[in-house]
């Protein structure tokens, strides 16, 4: 991956949340308090600003943890720990890299990790790990190159949306309501299907062009 | 419905901007960021108080900014809890070189925010303490009290902690504290009708015009049980047998009692809750000290109250009654 | 929408009841009858301030009963000047034998039973003299100021005219006060949503989605203007020019300015509502002294808001920073 | 006019504005503060119970005195102190008379007189002055005795409240409001209506059967 592949993926990322900014915050206001979407969009735009705005000749792992930090400073409430963990761990793990693929992988599973010992939720607590892990594991299991393995982690965490649903909620605000959000889908999840969405597309189309 | 602002996202810089021009007397702000601090610092070698937290909740946190109270409010976006770097700002600012306990009202994000502001510190050499807050028995079972989430019978802890800070405890005396007090603490919520997001233009929930929802969150998230609309007293009275009987509360025992209004519950009624209470606990053998009644934790327009019981030694009853000068908060 | 009451008949014997309870420390109540007294008078041989006012506004008045404000306050039914003979109670429970100002807010009603019971306690041998308040810009044009109707701007005559009776003033000295505090004084408010009757359970008034409407009145009263909902700075700066142009308010004046919320805005808003007022009046080259933002004249739980502005002398300034110890009016 | 049909009075007073509540209510609201309603059905239910429980032999004029100042401690109000005036006035020009009409006529117009000084309204501001004030003098322009003046009285009320409707207002609440409140009758003017009208057909009815 690079440097410039991670650029425009930041600034896709930014224009897919600020379209989808209504969507997560409706979805966030059904169980939650609403402000999913608005912080989503918030974070992303100011990671792409971050991440165009790198000095000298950055490489991938530079625009990736620069785009986490702006995420941990500019979102807030439960989701900016959370998504700028997933970047600053895949950032973290591209350091030095040629192969992205494996560097990525690892870069999840750390990302896993830091997640579940942040917020203290498993899968099944209906959050976003019920995308991020299923997305996680189905990317690392994938034999092929960084595309396929792409497409497989944005299958999964679509699926792990959809799963997620149907589960009760044992984390975040919605485990408070009635009903504990049975029906809807986790508005955290629905951003991680987003996230491998994006970046899934853009990484096809990248791969067809060279 | 409509909402007083300019634009959704200057909300929170202009609402500290109105609040610093009305009450400059009392509070600063980091110059660009959205901290508000003591216009004169405590005084060196005392203990500070900081806390972050999402705003649309006015009076608190910012409010409480003043001597007797706190040091440092971090504010982030309505209902979301401020980055940890802002966080770290408050925090670095609430240091007078004996340490700052930060509190943390148990909501994922501010727990999340804050611990990771607190490692931040720690790597600067900040001596910091988080304080967990938690108080509201709809949120988990008696037996996970650690689980619950903060409510407004955090307010005990911002008046108290924050008196005792002001005589020069020391950080653990200061956190010992709050975890007394914490621990002695009890809320519950009931929600009458929704609030206007700010960020939606949108009710925050829906409710039938003749239900009480029980067990309502500080960001409007919906309860656990739902009675029909009936005399105030029976709601009252089936509160405050959830109330006692978690802690227990009991007989011979001295509380401080709160009623708080979530922000379109008027005065009035707010006051006949009290009487409510009052006859409760009058009935019950509980001595109530020095109440609170009114509205200092609010959800932007909901309709609904809480009633907050937090059982006092002399200590907590002192320091509860200790002189404070901040805007919204009074002795 | 429901009310967390009980019976509307009982409401105001219960708030007056549930306000005793928790702030028993600082008032009683006249065995009996609906009207609030200090708990310690005032000394003998000051001069007694009373009011008496339809209920439904809490803070005002009932809340400001205390050392520094008020001495007696009897509360008519919601939004119902209280009869003759309940307000004669008042000013005899007020007089410590120098007589007693009874402050009257301007409204068909007050006027008239005020009056009564003025000649009642006169017949008495009681030494009283009426203050007549008026400060709505919106109830009559510029030039009939005395047909003007009582808004949250009389809020500085009771704090200033309070302050003036602790330090032993006369009656004539303080009804002179009070005039002059009066006639520096202007209030213009701004409605957004209705608040519900207590009485019909329904909304006061009906107002479109995206209007607010300018001149609107303490009891839900409609207004005068409608405007189209936009960004709140527009909104303050139209109400400001009225403001400004109707005392007039000049470059170098000095005011005390207060922005009030009807109950149903948010503090949030009002911080940001007296952000653009003071713009304005940086703008002017008027300077606000110790400002005053909250809920403390309130219309049950109307949405809205309104500004009032008092240009003020020293005397003035000094009484209104002056300590005062009543729940609900603070220094 | 005897004691008896005097307490009969307030009683059937006490049961017409407690019909009317709702509806004085309404007017109130529409130009007001809604409270007319409940403050005369207040008003007139302590009426007729202070009128019954006079001890002794009272006369008429000490029943609608001791209602007059029932009125005057339970309404409060700007309408408490004016029909508490009302009846307080009436009351005493009954004081001692054999013939109730000039009586009566006398204590109208003593009332208006002192209604208006109290309110310092005048006809046409769209107060019960505009429904009072034509009812006195129809009262008081009336030949016959207390039973056709009554009658012209609750007629000319009636057309009183009716012309209200089309003013706009000076005095009162309803001067604050939109337009004056034009188009709305002044619910203090339906008062006075009811009220002649109750006391119309209560001395008409107590005519035919003695
Ligand atoms: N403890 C947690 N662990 C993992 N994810 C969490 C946790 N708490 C909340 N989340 C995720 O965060 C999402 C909500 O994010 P957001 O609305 O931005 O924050 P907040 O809940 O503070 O308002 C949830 O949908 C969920 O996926
Ligand atoms: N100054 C006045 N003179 C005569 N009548 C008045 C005056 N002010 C108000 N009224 C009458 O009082 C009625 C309103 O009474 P009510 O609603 O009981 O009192 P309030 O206006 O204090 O709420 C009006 O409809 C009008 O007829
Ligand atoms: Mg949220
Ligand atoms: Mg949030
Ligand atoms: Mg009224
Ligand atoms: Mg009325």
């Amino acid at each position: 991956m690079t440097a410039n592949e991670a650029q425009t993926l930041f600034e896709q990322l930014a224009t897919a949340f600020a379209e989808a900014e209504e969507r997560l915050g409706s979805l966030d206001a059904a169980v939650g308090d609403g402000d999913h979407g608005v912080g989503m969009a918030r974070g992303f735009a100011a990671a792409a600003l971050a991440a165009s705005q790198l000095p000298g000749d950055p490489d991938a792992s530079e625009v990736v943890q620069v785009a986490g930090r702006a995420l941990m400073s500019a979102i807030g409430g439960a989701s900016g720990p959370l998504f700028a963990t997933l970047f600053l761990e895949v950032g973290k793990a591209l350091e030095g890299v040629d192969d992205p693929k494996p560097a990525v992988a690892a870069g999840l599973a750390n990302a896993v990790e830091r997640i579940q010992r942040l917020g203290k939720a498993a899968p099944g607590d209906k959050t976003m790990l019920d995308a991020l892990v299923p997305a996680a594991e189905a990317f690392t299991a994938t034999a092929g190159d960084l595309t396929s393995a792409l497409l497989a982690a944005r299958e999964a965490a679509q699926q792990g949306v959809e799963a997620s649903a149907e589960l009760p909620a044992k984390r975040g605000r919605a485990r408070y309501v009635e009903g504990a959000g049975v029906g809807h889908p986790d508005p955290g999840a629905v951003s991680i299907a987003l996230l491998f969405d994006t970046w899934s597309a853009l990484h096809s189309a990248t791969e067809r062009e060279s | 419905m409509k909402k007083l602002i300019n634009r959704p996202e200057a909300m929170v810089d202009e609402l500290i901007d109105g609040y610093l021009a009305a009450y400059g007397d009392y509070v600063g702000r980091l110059e660009g960021r959205r901290v508000v601090v003591r216009s004169t610092p405590k005084a060196e070698g005392k203990v500070g108080l900081a806390i972050g937290n999402g705003s649309g909740h006015e009076p608190i946190a910012v409010g409480w900014v003043g001597e007797g109270m706190l040091d440092a409010n971090a504010l982030g976006e309505v209902f979301t809890a401020p980055p940890p770097d802002l966080i770290l700002d408050a925090l670095r600012a609430a240091d007078r070189g004996a340490g700052v306990v930060l509190l943390i009202s148990q909501h994922a994000g501010d727990v999340m925010n804050g611990e990771i502001a607190v490692e931040l510190a720690r790597a600067e050499g900040l001596n910091v303490e988080p304080l967990l807050m938690y108080d509201d028995i709809a949120s988990a079972p008696k037996g996970s009290e650690h689980e619950r989430r903060g409510a407004p019978g955090t307010t005990f802890i911002y008046k108290i902690v924050g008196a005792l800070a002001e005589e020069g405890a020391s950080l653990g005396e200061l956190t010992r504290l709050g975890k007394r007090v914490r621990d002695n603490t009890r809320t519950l919520a009931a929600a009458v009708a929704p609030g206007i997001s700010p960020l939606t233009g949108e009710p925050m929930f829906s409710l039938p015009a003749d239900e009480v929802f029980l067990g309502m969150g500080v960001h409007g998230e919906p309860g656990f049980r739902r009675l029909k609309v009936g005399p105030v007293d029976g709601i009252v009275t089936a509160m405050m047998d959830g109330l006692l009987e978690d802690l227990p509360f009991t007989e011979g025992d001295e509380v401080l009692a709160f009623v708080n209004g979530a922000g379109g519950t008027t005065l009035m009624e707010l006051f006949i809750v009290y009487r409510a209470v009052a006859a409760v606990l009058e009935a019950q053998g509980i001595r109530a000290h020095r109440p609170l009644v009114g509205e200092y934790v609010t959800t932007q327009e909901m309709a609904g109250f809480s009633i907050s019981l937090c059982r006092a030694d002399d200590e907590m009853k002192r320091l509860w009654d200790a002189p404070v000068a901040v805007p919204f908060f009074h002795r």
